[in-house]
C-alpha cells in the first residue's frame, strides 16, 4: 500500500495540477505537486525501509487487467522487490528535492504557466516510478515512454524557444529509435517465453537457453537477440554512443529538469533495465559483450567531449553521458550491483551539480557560458561548495560517494575476464581521469579567476534563495554519505542478502566475488588518475590561464572534433536526417504526385483522348454512318466466316 | 384460328384509329391534349388486356403470347405511356400539339408488340417496320426544326439501310432453312454441324438489322445525332420503348429458332456487348448536350443487356429483362427531367444548364442525381440490380473477359454520371427552370421512387423475370 | 424465417434505418432558411444520439463468451436466389456498429457552425452514411453488405463535393471513381462465390471451401476492392485528397470509420473464407503493408497540409492494420481490431482538431500556424493528447493495437514486425513535427493572437474522445473481450482450414 | 442442286442468288459512292430491297413455298410506305436546309 | 431454252441499269435507271413463276414508288454540278467492301441446298395447278391476316406520317374568323393616349395593344417621352 501510494501520488499531483492549474493558479499546483511529491518520498523510502531492514517480503501488487488477446496476457502491477524499492526511495527522493528547488528557481517565469511545469515534473516521476516498479516489459515499456514524453514536455517547456522544440523532438525521436528496439525485444521474449511477465520469464529462462532465432541471415541464440535488442533500447534512453545526440540538446530545457531527468533517473531506465533482465541478458555473452564494449566507449567518448565544452550544463551533460558508460561497463561484465550502486550514487551527485549549476545560472542572469563567468566564488560561496562536493564526488575522492561506486565499477571490469571487460577497464581509466579535469575546469574557470561576465550582471549575482539551495544541501549530504554508508550493505559480502532475487547472476559469474581480490594498484588506479586530473586542471587553469587557448590553436583540429562532438549531429544530419527529408520530399513529390498519382491520371487522361478519337468517328455525315454499319457487317460477316 | 391471342394489338390498332378520327373532328386547340389523354387510356386498358390474355401461339404460327411476351408488352406499354405523358408538355411549347403525335405513339406501341410476339420472321419484319416507321416520323415531328429534320433524315436513311440488311438475311435464312416460323427453323436447325454457312451468314444479317434499333456498336452511330435532333419526348421514347421490344426480339429470335447456334452467334454477341459498353463508356465522355450524353449511355446500357443475351442461359435472359426494367425507368426518369430543363420558354439541352440545380431545384436534381447513380450501378437504385442479374449470368458461364470488361467500363461510365451530379450540387447556380408542369412530375416521381425503392420488392420482378425467361430456355 | 432476434426485437435493422428516418425527417423541414438549419441540426443531433444510444444495448447485451453471430435477424428478401436480408454481428463487427453509431453525434457537434450553407442536406447526407456504415458492419449476407458498402459512395460523394474545400470536385470524382473501380470487382467475386455456394449469407460462405484457384481469384478481387477501401500503398492517393477537401466531419467520419470498411472487409472475407489465398498473399500484403508504413510515414514528414499529413499517418496506421490482419494468429487480428478502433477514434480526433483551427482562421496551411499554446491551451492539451495517441505511446488507445500487431508480427517474422514498427519512429518524428509548428513557437500573426480557445461546444466534442482515448490506453481488454472468442475461432479455422488443404493438396499431388 | 422442287426456276437457283447478291453488292456500292446526294442512297436501299425480294421469290420457287412470296408482297408495301415517309421527310429538311447534300447532314456531330 | 437466255438478258440489264443507278451523274437519270432496274427484276420474277408480284413490283413500284421519287428529285432542285464532287474518294474502301462481300456471298450461296429437316414442311406449298394471284389471294387473307392488317397499319402510318410532315395549314394566311371579329371591342384594340408635342417616340417603345391598364406612362408627368400614336393598331 505504502509502495502504491510512493508510486501513484506524483500521477494525482501532475493531474490535479494540469486539469486545475489553470484555475487554482501556480502556487497552489506547486503546492499540491509538492504535497504529492512528499508523501510518496516518505512512502517510497518506508517502503524500501521496510523490505530491507524490515523484514518485509517482496511481491507484487496486481491492479488490473491490461492487455489481453488469446495467450498474451498483461496486467497493470507493482513489483515490490529491493531493486524496486531502492529506485522508488531515490527516485521520490530526488524529484522531491528538485520539486522544492524548481519554485525557486522557476520564480522567475511568468505567472499562470508554472503549474505546467510542475504537472510535468511529477507526470515525470510517476512515469519513472511506472517504470521501475513493473512488474512486466509492457508495464515497464509503459513507463519508458512515459518518461520520454514528459521529458519531451519537460524540453520543450520553453516553446517559444525554437531551439527548446527541436530539442524535445530530438530527444524523444532519437529515443524512439531504441524503443523499436526495446518493443522488439519484447515482442522476442513473448515469442520465446510466451509470456512478458517477470516472473514467468525468470521461471522459464533455463527452458529456453538453446533456443534459436534467425535475424539479418544468420541464426543466433535467441537470448543473444533478446539481449542486443533490450540493449538498443537501453541505449536510446541512456544516451549510449551512437544514440546519445539527444542528450546534450536536452539542456535546452529549465534547469531543474535536467538535473531530473537526465542525471538522475531517466537516463538511468537503460541501467535499471539491464539490472532488471539480469535472469536472462546472464546467457546471453555475446550481448553483454557488447553492452561492455558500448558502455566503456561511451566513458571515454563523453569525457572527451566534455573536457573542451563551455557550456556549464553541457558539460555535466556529457558527463553524464560518460557515467553512463561506466554503469553499462559494470552491467556488461555482471556486475549489476555495482552499476546499480553506481546509479545511486550518480543520482546524487549529479543532481547534486545540475541543480548546483542552475544556482550559478541563476545567479549570472540566465548565462549558462562558463567563459562568461568566473571570480563569482566569494559571491555564492554555498553554492560554490555544493559544486565542489558534487566533484569531488563525481571525481570519485575518498570518501565522497561516487569513490566508492566507481572503483567498485572499475573493480568489476578488472576482475571480469575476456578482452571488452578489460577495455572497459581502460577506457574507465582514462575517463576518470578526463572527468576529473573537466570537473576541475568547470569549477576553476566558472568560479575564479577574473570576472569575465558584463559588469551588470556581475552586479546582480547573488546567491540562491532557501528554497533552493536547502535541496543543494540535502543532496550533498546524500553525494557524501550513501558511497559508504551503501557501499558494504549493496557489494560487500552480504550482497546476497540485500538483493534477494531481484538481482541475478548466474551460476559461472562470481564477479561479485572477484571484484574484492584485484590486485591493490587495481584498487588505488582510479583514485590516483582522478586526483591527477584535478591536479592538472588547476596548473592549467588556474597557474598559466593563456595555455587552453593555445593549446585549442596547437591542435584545432583535435579541439575542433572534440567541441563538435565528434561531428555527431553532423554526420546524422548528413546521412539521416537530410537524406530522409529530400526522401520523403521525393517521395510525395515523385512517388506520390508523379508515379502513383500518374498512372491513374494517366488513364484517365488517355480515357479522354479515347474518347474524344471516338468521338471523331462521329463525324454527322450520314454517309460515314452508313459506312459503319456497312463495313461492321462485312467484318462480323468475315468473322463469322472465319470463326466457323 | 385463336384472334383473340392478338386481342390487345387489335385493342390498340383500333383505339389509334379511333383517336385519329376524334382528332380529326375535334376542335384543334383541344384535340392534341385530349387524344393524348384517350392514348394514355387505350395504353392502359391494352395493358389490362394483356394481363388477361392467355398464352398460347396462333395466326397460322405468326403470333405466340407467353410469359416472354407478356413481361416486354407491359414493360413496352408503360415506356410508351411514360412517353405519351412526357410528350404533353413538351409538343405544346414545341409547338407540336397535333393530335397525330399520339396515334404515332400508339402506332408504334402496335409495332413493338408485334416485334415481342413475334414467331415468325415476316411477323418481325412487319412489326419492326411499323414501329421504324413510325417512330421515324416523330423524329422529324417539329418539322420546323432544322435539327429535328435532319434528325428524321438520318434516322431515315439509315434505318432503311437497315432494314434492307435484315431483310437480306430474312431471305437467307427463308433460303436456307425453307421456313420462316420460328420453331421450324428451330428445327430445321436442331444439329448446328449441318446448318449451312448460308444460315449464319443470314444471322449476321439479321443481328446487325436489329442491332441497329438496339443502336449496339457498330451500328450506332445515328444515335448520338438524333437523340440530339429529334424532340426530346420523342427521344425519351426511342430510347426506352423500342430498345425494349429489339432486345427483347433479338433475344426471342436468338434464344428460339438459332439457340442451338449458340456457339456460332455467341461470340458476335459478345464482340458487340464489348465494343458497346466501352463505346459507350467512353464516347460519353466529353459530351456537352445531355441528350447526346444520354445517347452513348444508352449504347452503354445496351452494350450490357447484351452481355445477358451472349450467356445464352435462362438467367441471361432474365438479365436482360430485369436490366430492361430498369432501364426504361431511368432512362425515362432522365429524359422527363431533361424535357423540364427550360428557361423561359425555351429548352435548353447543355450539361452545364444544370449547374447549381441542387440548391434551386432540389426536387429534381434529387431525382436526376438518383437516376445518375442507378445508371452508374451503384447500390442500392434499380440500376445495380439490372447489373447484378447481368453479370451473375456472365460468371455463371465464367464470361469472365464480358465481366470484367463490363464492370471497368462501368467505372468509366461512372465518371460521366457523377459528373452531371457534380454539376448539379457543386457547381454555382445557373437561373432557375421554369416551373415543371404535373406531367412531366409525374413521370419523374414515378420513375425515382421505382428506381429507388426497387430493392425493396425485388423478388416478385425477378420471379417475372424468370418465368418469362423459362419460356425461351425450358 | 424467423424476423426477429432472440431478443425479439430487431435491434440492428433499427440501428441501420433509424437514421434514415431521421433523415427523412429532417427533409421535411420547411420554414425560413436560419430556423431550417437550426432545426436540422437539432434533428440530426437527436436523431444520432438515439441511435447511440440504442446501440448501447449492444455493448451491454452482447455476449462475450460467443464467437458466433448475435442478434441475428432474418427475412426473406429474394428467397429463391439464396438472397435474404440478413443483419447480425459478431466479436470483430459489434464494435465497429458501435464507433460508427459513436462517432456520428461527434461529428454532427463538430460540423454544428461549420457547416453553414444546405445545413438540412448535410445532415441528410450525414444520416444517410450513418446508415450505410452501420448496415455495412451489421450485415450477414454479401449482397445486403455489398449494397451498404457501395452506397456510402453516394452521401460520402456529397459531402465532400458540396461541402469540401476549393480543390474538392478533383477529390471527390477521384474518391468516388477509386473506391468503385476496386469494388466493382468486388461484385465479379460476390457473384462467382453466390453461383459456388449457392447463398449469398456470410456465415454459409464461411463454412465453404472454395478451390485454391478459385481461392486466388476470388482473393485478387477483394484486393482490388478493400486495399482501395483501406487504403494499401500504392492505391492510397485517393485518400489524402479526399480528407483534405472534405468537410471536418466528413473526414473524422472517413478515417475514423470508412477506412476500416477496407480492413473490415479483409476480415470479414479474405481471411476466413479464403485461407489458402490468404497464406499464399499474405507476404505480398505484408511487403505492400511494409511499404505503406514507410513510404507514406516519410511522404507525411514532408507535407504542409495538416489534414494532409494526418491523412497520410492515416494510411501509415492502416498498414499496421493489414500487417495484423495478414499475420493470422490472435495477437495480429486482435492488434489490428484494436488499431483500427483507436485509429477510429484518435485520427478522428485528430482531424477535429484540425477543423478546430480551420474554424477560426480557414486555413489548412501549418506554416499558417505557430504559437497556438498561449492562446489555446485547453486545445493544446487534446493535441498532444491524440497525437501521442497517434504516435503510439503506452497508455493512449494507439499503442495496444500497435503492440499486438507486432507482437503478431513477430511470431511471422522478424523483419516484417520491425519495419512494419518504423511507424514508432517516423510517426513520432511527423506527428511531433506538426504539434511544434502549430501548437509550439511564438505567435507571429495578428489573426492568431486574438484566437479563442474550445468552445463548450468543442469541449462537448473532444471530451469523450479524450475519455475513450485514454480508456482504450489503460483498459484496452474491456474492449478486446469483445472479439477474444470470435478471434480465437477465426485464427482456428484458419489454421484447421490450411491443414486441410495441405492434407488434400498431398493427396492429388503425392 | 438439281431437285424437283427448283422446277420453277428456268435457271439454277444459283444464278438468281448471284443476280441479286450483285445487286445487293451495288447498292451497298452505291452509298459508298454517293455521299453527296441522299436520294442517290434511298435509291441504292431500294437496290438492296429488289435484291432482297428477288432471293425470296428466288427461294421461293426453289423450295416451292408461297410464303416467300407473300413476304416479298409485304416486302414491297412496306418500302413503298418507307418511300412515302422518308421522301416527305427528305422534303421537309430541304425546306429547312435548301439543300440535301449528303455532306451538309451534319449539324449535329460528336 | 428461250426462259433461260431470257433470264440471262434481263438479269444483264437489270445489274447494268442498277450500275447506272448508282454512277449516273444526273439523279433524274438515276430515277429513271431505277425505273428501268424495276422492269426488269419484275421481268425476273415472272420468269420464276411470281406473276403477281411481278405486276406489284411495276405498277406499285414503277407506278407510284419511282415516280415519287422522280418527283422528289425534280421538285427540290438540286444543283447537279456539285453533287458528284468527290465521287472518287470512297471508291477504294467501296469497292474493297463491296468485292469481299461479294466473295463471301458467292461462297455462301454456292454452298446452298435445301434443309434436309426442312423438306415437306411447307407453310404454303405451291400448287403448280393453280395461279399463282388466287394461291396468293388464298392466303392473304387466311393464314396471313394478321400480316395483312398488320401491313394496312403500316401504310396508315406513312400515310398520316406524310401528312403530317408535309401539310401545312397555313398559320400565315389570313383566314376569316367570324366569332372573334364580332366579340371584338374598341377598348380591346384602341387606346388613347395624350402625347406632348415636341418630344419623340425614342425610349418609348413599341406599345403592344390591348393592355388592360393604360401604359403606365400615359401617367407620368414628367413628360420625357412621347407616345407612339400607333400603339393601339393592330
Amino acid at each position: 500500500m505504502l509502495f502504491a501510494t510512493a508510486v501513484f501520488a506524483p500521477l494525482l499531483g501532475s493531474l490535479v495540477a494540469l486539469l486545475f492549474g489553470k484555475q487554482i493558479g501556480d502556487r497552489a499546483a506547486q503546492a499540491v505537486t509538492i504535497i504529492c511529491m512528499i508523501l510518496a518520498a516518505i512512502c517510497g523510502t518506508s517502503a524500501f525501509v521496510s523490505l530491507v531492514y524490515g523484514g518485509g517480503a517482496p511481491g507484487v501488487i496486481t491492479l488490473a487487467t491490461w492487455v489481453s488477446s488469446g495467450d498474451f496476457s498483461v496486467t497493470w502491477a507493482l513489483r515490490y522487490d529491493t531493486l524496486s524499492a531502492v529506485m522508488v526511495a531515490m527516485i521520490t527522493f530526488i524529484a522531491t528535492l528538485i520539486h522544492i528547488y524548481s519554485v525557486g528557481y522557476m520564480g522567475h517565469e511568468p505567472h499562470g504557466s508554472v503549474w505546467r511545469f510542475f504537472s510535468y515534473l511529477s507526470l515525470f516521476t510517476f512515469a519513472m516510478l511506472m517504470l521501475v516498479t513493473a512488474d512486466n516489459l509492457l508495464q515497464l515499456f509503459f513507463g519508458w515512454e512515459g518518461v520520454g514524453l514528459a521529458s519531451y514536455l519537460l524540453i520543450g517547456y520553453w516553446y517559444h524557444k525554437p531551439s527548446a522544440c527541436a530539442a524535445a523532438i530530438k530527444a524523444f525521436v532519437v529515443n524512439r529509435i531504441g524503443d523499436l528496439g526495446f518493443a522488439l525485444g519484447i515482442a522476442l521474449i513473448f515469442v520465446v517465453f510466451g509470456s512478458i511477465t517477470f516472473d514467468a520469464i525468470f521461471a522459464a529462462v533455463g527452458q529456453h537457453q538453446n533456443d534459436s532465432y534467425s535475424v539479418l541471415g544468420g541464426t543466433f541464440r535467441a537470448y543473444e537477440v533478446i539481449g542486443v535488442l533490450l540493449f538498443i533500447g537501453a541505449m536510446g534512453k541512456s544516451a549510449q554512443l551512437g544514440l546519445h545526440v539527444w542528450l546534450p540538446d536536452a539542456m535546452e530545457g529549465p534547469t531543474p529538469v535536467s538535473a531530473l531527468i537526465h542525471a538522475a533517473t531517466m537516463v538511468t531506465a537503460g541501467v535499471f533495465l539491464m539490472a532488471r533482465m539480469s535472469p536472462v541478458l546472464e546467457y546471453a555473452p555475446g550481448a553483454m559483450a557488447f553492452v561492455t564494449f558500448v558502455g566503456a566507449s561511451t566513458a571515454l567518448f563523453a569525457a572527451t567531449v566534455g573536457v573542451v565544452q563551455n557550456d556549464i550544463k553541457r558539460i555535466i551533460a556529457y558527463s553524464t553521458c560518460s557515467q553512463l558508460g561506466y554503469m553499462f561497463i559494470a552491467a556488461g561484465v555482471g556486475a549489476y550491483q555495482a552499476s546499480v550502486f553506481h546509479l545511486l550514487t550518480h543520482a546524487f551527485f549529479k543532481a547534486l551539480l545540475f541543480l548546483g549549476a542552475g544556482s550559478v545560472i541563476h545567479a549570472m542572469s540566465d548565462e549558462q557560458d562558463i567563459r562568461k563567468m568566473g571570480g563569482i566564488w566569494k559571491k555564492i560561496p554555498l553554492t560554490y561548495t555544493m559544486m565542489w562536493i558534487g566533484s569531488l564526488a563525481l571525481a570519485g575522492v575518498f570518501p565522497f560517494a561516487g569513490f566508492f561506486s566507481k572503483d567498485a565499477v572499475l573493480e568489476a571490469a578488472y576482475a571480469s575476464h575476456g578482452g571488452f571487460a578489460k577495455y572497459g577497464f581502460w577506457c574507465g581509466i582514462l575517463a576518470a581521469f578526463l572527468t576529473a579535469f573537466y570537473s576541475w575546469r568547470l569549477l576553476i574557470l566558472t568560479f575564479h579567476g577574473a570576472p569575465r561576465a558584463d559588469k551588470h550582471t556581475m552586479d546582480h549575482v547573488h546567491e540562491s534563495p532557501l528554497v533552493m539551495t536547502v535541496p543543494l544541501m540535502l543532496l550533498a549530504a546524500g553525494a557524501v554519505l550513501t558511497g559508504f554508508t551503501f557501499a558494504h550493505q549493496l557489494l560487500g559480502e552480504h550482497w546476497q542478502h540485500f538483493w534477494g532475487a531481484a538481482i541475478h547472476n548466474g551460476p559461472h559469474n562470481h564477479v561479485m566475488h572477484d571484484m574484492h581480490e584485484v590486485p591493490g594498484w587495481v584498487v588505488a588506479l582510479p583514485a590516483v588518475v582522478g586526483l591527477s586530473g584535478i591536479a592538472l586542471a588547476y596548473i592549467i587553469y588556474m597557474g598559466m590561464p593563456a595555455l587552453p587557448a593555445q593549446l585549442a590553436d596547437r591542435f584545432g583540429g583535435v579541439y575542433r572534433f572534440l567541441l563538435n562532438k565528434w561531428y555527431f549531429d553532423e554526420l546524422y544530419d548528413r546521412i539521416l536526417v537530410r537524406p530522409i527529408m529530400a526522401l520523403a520530399r521525393g517521395l510525395w513529390q515523385v512517388g506520390d504526385a508523379t508515379i502513383i498519382d500518374g498512372i491513374p491520371n494517366g488513364v484517365a487522361s488517355l480515357t479522354a483522348q479515347g474518347a474524344g478519337r471516338v468521338v471523331k468517328v462521329q463525324t454527322g455525315s450520314i454517309a460515314h454512318y452508313a459506312f459503319a454499319m456497312l463495313i461492321g457487317v462485312v467484318v462480323l460477316v468475315s468473322l463469322y466466316l472465319i470463326i466457323r | 384460328m385463336n384472334w383473340q391471342l392478338a386481342l390487345p394489338e387489335i385493342f390498340l390498332s383500333c383505339s389509334a384509329m379511333a383517336i385519329l378520327m376524334y382528332g380529326v373532328f375535334a376542335r384543334p386547340e383541344r384535340s392534341f391534349v385530349m387524344s393524348s389523354m384517350l392514348a394514355v387510356g387505350a395504353l392502359l386498358l391494352t395493358a389490362m388486356l394483356v394481363l388477361s390474355g392467355t398464352p398460347g401461339a396462333g395466326y397460322n404460327g405468326l403470333f405466340t403470347v407467353d410469359a416472354y411476351s407478356h413481361f416486354a408488352k407491359l414493360l413496352i406499354l408503360v415506356a410508351v405511356g411514360l412517353g405519351v405523358v412526357m410528350s404533353l408538355d413538351y409538343a405544346e411549347h414545341a409547338n407540336m400539339q397535333r393530335f397525330e403525335f399520339p396515334v404515332l405513339m400508339l402506332l408504334a406501341a402496335v409495332g413493338m408488340m408485334l416485334m415481342v410476339s413475334a414467331t415468325s420472321l415476316m411477323t418481325l419484319y412487319l412489326g419492326l417496320e411499323l414501329m421504324s416507321l413510325s417512330i421515324y416520323v416523330l423524329a422529324a415531328f417539329a418539322r420546323d426544326e432544322r435539327r429535328s429534320a435532319e434528325a428524321g433524315l438520318k434516322y431515315f436513311v439509315l434505318g432503311a439501310l437497315a432494314s434492307g440488311l435484315l431483310l437480306y438475311g430474312v431471305s437467307l435464312v427463308y433460303g436456307f432453312s425453307g421456313s420462316m416460323s420460328f420453331a421450324e427453323i428451330g428445327r430445321a436447325m436442331a444439329d448446328p454441324k449441318t446448318a449451312s454457312p448460308g444460315l449464319t451468314v443470314g444471322i449476321v444479317f439479321i443481328v446487325a438489322g436489329l442491332s441497329f434499333k438496339v443502336s449496339a456498336v457498330p451500328f450506332h452511330m445515328w444515335t448520338p445525332d438524333v437523340y440530339e435532333g429529334a424532340p426530346t419526348p420523342v427521344t425519351a421514347f426511342m430510347g426506352t420503348a423500342p430498345k425494349v421490344a429489339a432486345i427483347v426480339l433479338l433475344v426471342r429470335l436468338l434464344s428460339d429458332p438459332f439457340g442451338a447456334l449458340l456457339g456460332q452467334w455467341q461470340q458476335l454477341i459478345v464482340l458487340v456487348s464489348l465494343a458497346s459498353m466501352i463505346l459507350g463508356a467512353l464516347a460519353a465522355i466529353g459530351q456537352r448536350n445531355i441528350k447526346r450524353l444520354m445517347a452513348y449511355s444508352s449504347i452503354g446500357h445496351m452494350g450490357y443487356a447484351l452481355i445477358g443475351l451472349a450467356a445464352g442461359t435462362g438467367a441471361g435472359v432474365r438479365g436482360v429483362l430485369i436490366y430492361m426494367l430498369t432501364y426504361v425507368f431511368m432512362n425515362a426518369g432522365t429524359f422527363a427531367c431533361i424535357i423540364a430543363m427550360r428557361r423561359q420558354g425555351r429548352n435548353v439541352e447543355g450539361v452545364s444548364d444544370l449547374s447549381g440545380l441542387g440548391r434551386t431545384d432540389p426536387a429534381m436534381a434529387l431525382a436526376i442525381a438518383i437516376f445518375m447513380f442507378s445508371m452508374a450501378g451503384i447500390p442500392p437504385f434499380s440500376g445495380f440490380w439490372g447489373k447484378y442479374f447481368i453479370f451473375t449470368a456472365a460468371v455463371q458461364q465464367g464470361m469472365w473477359l464480358l465481366a470484367v470488361v463490363g464492370v471497368l467500363s462501368s467505372v468509366i461510365g461512372a465518371f460521366y454520371y457523377i459528373r452531371i451530379i457534380k454539376v448539379m450540387y457543386f457547381d454555382e447556380p445557373a437561373p432557375a427552370f421554369d416551373p415543371r408542369p404535373a406531367s412531366l412530375s409525374f413521370v419523374v416521381g414515378a420513375s425515382g421512387l421505382f428506381t429507388t425503392f426497387f430493392f425493396l420488392f425485388p423478388a416478385p420482378v425477378v420471379a417475372a423475370a424468370e418465368a418469362a425467361a423459362k419460356v425461351l430456355f425450358r | 424465417m424467423n424476423a426477429l432476434n432472440a431478443a425479439g426485437f430487431p435491434l440492428l435493422s433499427l440501428l441501420t434505418f433509424l437514421p434514415l428516418v431521421g433523415g427523412a425527417v429532417i427533409m421535411m423541414i420547411r420554414g425560413p432558411e436560419a430556423a431550417v438549419a437550426s432545426n436540422a441540426r437539432w434533428a440530426a443531433l437527436w436523431t444520432s444520439l438515439i441511435v447511440f444510444a440504442l446501440s448501447l444495448v449492444l455493448w451491454f447485451k452482447f455476449d462475450t463468451s460467443s464467437a458466433g453471430f448475435q442478434f441475428v435477424e432474418e427475412a426473406a428478401w429474394l428467397p429463391q436466389w439464396g438472397i435474404t436480408y440478413k443483419m447480425g454481428v459478431d466479436g470483430i463487427s459489434v464494435l465497429f456498429v458501435l464507433l460508427a453509431t459513436a462517432l456520428v453525434p461527434i461529428c454532427i457537434l463538430a460540423s454544428w457552425d461549420s457547416i453553414e450553407t444546405r445545413v438540412r442536406e448535410f445532415m441528410f447526407a450525414f444520416l444517410v452514411l450513418e446508415t450505410m456504415m452501420v448496415g455495412m458492419f451489421a450485415a450477414l449476407d454479401f449482397v445486403v453488405f455489398y449494397m451498404f458498402f457501395e452506397g456510402v459512395l453516394i452521401p460520402m460523394y456529397l459531402l465532400i463535393g458540396v461541402w469540401g474545400g476549393p480543390r474538392r470536385v478533383y477529390a471527390a470524382i477521384k474518391f468516388f471513381l477509386y473506391t468503385l473501380a476496386g469494388s466493382v470487382l468486388m461484385l465479379l467475386a460476390l457473384l462467382a462465390m453466390w453461383y459456388a455456394a449457392g447463398s449469398t449469407d456470410i456465415p454459409t460462405l464461411m463454412a465453404t471451401q472454395f478451390k485454391p484457384a478459385v481461392q486466388t481469384w476470388l482473393f485478387l478481387a477483394f484486393f482490388a476492392s478493400f486495399a482501395v477501401k483501406v487504403p494499401m500503398w500504392p492505391v492510397h492517393t485517393w485518400l489524402p485528397d479526399a480528407h483534405v477537401e472534405a468537410p471536418t466531419a466528413g473526414s473524422v467520419i472517413l478515417a475514423g470509420v470508412l477506412l476500416k470498411m477496407g480492413a473490415y472487409g479483409f476480415l470479414r472475407f479474405s481471411v476466413p473464407m479464403l485461407p489458402d489465398a490468404t497464406a499464399y498473399f499474405a507476404p505480398m500484403i505484408f511487403a505492400l503493408s511494409v511499404v505503406a508504413v514507410i513510404y507514406t510515414s516519410l511522404v507525411a514528414l514532408a507535407q504542409t497540409d495538416m489534414k494532409k499529413l494526418i491523412a497520410y499517418s492515416s494510411v501509415a496506421h492502416m498498414g499496421v492494420v493489414t500487417i495484423g490482419i495478414f499475420t493470422v494468429n490472435e495477437q495480429g487480428i486482435s492488434g489490428a481490431l484494436f488499431q483500427m478502433l483507436s485509429h477510429g477514434v484518435v485520427s478522428g480526433a485528430l482531424f477535429l482538431c484540425v477543423g478546430v483551427v480551420y474554424d477560426r482562421i480557414h486555413s489548412r496551411e501549418i506554416a499558417r500556424y505557430g504559437g497556438l499554446a498561449d492562446r489555446m491551451p485547453k486545445y493544446a492539451l487534446a493535441f498532444m493528447l491524440f497525437s501521442m495517441a497517434s504516435v503510439g505511446l503506452p497508455g493512449t488507445a494507439g499503442f495496444v493495437g500497435e503492440f499486438l500487431v507486432l507482437v503478431g508480427a513477430f511470431k511471422v517474422n522478424f523483419w516484417l514486425a520491425a519495419l512494419g514498427s518504423m511507424g514508432m519512429i517516423l510517426g513520432a518524428a511527423y506527428m511531433l513535427y506538426l504539434y511544434r509548428r502549430v501548437i509550439f513557437g511564438s505567435i507571429t500573426r495578428d489573426d492568431l493572437k486574438s484566437i479563442m480557445d474550445l468552445s463548450p461546444r468543442e469541449i462537448a466534442v473532444f471530451a469523450p474522445l479524450v475519455v475513450l482515448t485514454l480508456w482504450m490506453g489503460i483498459y484496452p481488454s474491456s474492449f478486446t473481450v469483445f472479439w477474444d472468442a470470435s478471434v480465437h475461432a477465426m485464427v482456428e479455422k484458419h489454421i484447421a482450414a490450411l491443414a486441410s488443404t495441405s492434407k488434400l493438396a498431398g493427396v492429388i499431388v503425392p | 442442286m438439281g431437285g424437283t422442287t427448283d422446277m420453277m426456276l428456268p435457271v439454277p437457283l444459283s444464278h438468281y442468288l448471284a443476280v441479286s447478291a450483285i445487286l445487293l453488292v451495288m447498292g451497298i456500292f452505291g452509298i459508298f459512292l454517293n455521299r453527296k446526294n441522299v436520294i442517290i442512297i434511298l435509291m441504292s436501299i431500294e437496290l438492296i430491297l429488289l435484291a432482297v425480294n428477288l432471293n425470296l421469290v428466288a427461294f421461293s420457287a426453289a423450295l416451292g413455298d408461297l410464303a416467300g412470296q407473300v413476304l416479298t408482297m409485304f416486302v414491297l408495301t412496306v418500302a413503298a410506305a418507307e418511300a412515302a415517309i422518308g421522301l416527305a421527310i427528305l422534303v421537309i429538311y430541304f425546306r429547312n436546309r435548301g439543300s440535301i447534300e449528303v455532306e451538309d447532314v451534319t449539324l449535329m456531330k460528336g | 431454252m428461250i426462259a433461260q437466255l431470257a433470264f440471262y438478258a434481263f438479269a444483264a440489264i437489270l445489274l447494268v441499269s442498277a450500275g447506272m443507278v448508282v454512277s449516273a451523274r444526273n439523279p433524274v437519270h438515276s430515277v429513271l435507271y431505277l425505273v428501268l432496274a424495276f422492269f426488269n427484276a419484275a421481268a425476273l420474277f415472272l420468269l420464276a413463276g411470281a406473276e403477281f408480284l411481278a405486276m406489284i413490283l411495276v405498277i406499285v413500284y414503277v407506278g407510284a414508288v419511282a415516280v415519287l421519287f422522280l418527283f422528289v428529285v425534280m421538285m427540290l432542285d438540286i444543283n447537279f454540278a456539285q453533287l458528284r464532287e468527290g465521287f472518287q474518294r470512297y471508291l477504294p474502301i467501296g469497292a474493297t467492301v463491296g468485292v469481299i462481300l461479294l466473295v463471301e456471298l458467292g461462297i455462301v450461296l454456292g454452298g446452298w441446298s435445301l434443309a434436309p429437316q426442312s423438306a415437306g414442311l411447307r407453310a404454303v406449298p405451291i400448287d403448280p395447278n393453280v395461279t399463282n394471284t388466287v394461291q396468293i389471294g388464298r392466303v392473304l387473307y387466311t393464314d396471313y391476316i394478321l400480316l395483312f392488317q398488320a401491313s394496312g397499319l403500316v401504310l396508315l402510318v406513312a400515310m398520316i406520317g406524310a401528312i403530317v410532315l408535309t401539310l401545312r395549314d397555313r398559320t400565315s394566311s389570313r383566314h376569316q374568323s367570324i366569332a372573334a371579329q364580332l366579340a371584338r371591342t374598341p377598348a380591346d384594340t384602341m387606346e388613347l393616349l395624350d402625347v406632348p408635342s415636341g418630344v419623340g417616340t425614342k425610349g418609348l417603345g413599341f406599345l403592344r395593344p390591348k393592355v388592360k391598364e393604360p401604359a403606365k406612362v400615359a401617367h407620368d408627368d414628367h413628360g420625357h417621352i412621347g407616345h407612339d400614336n400607333h400603339g393601339g393598331h393592330h
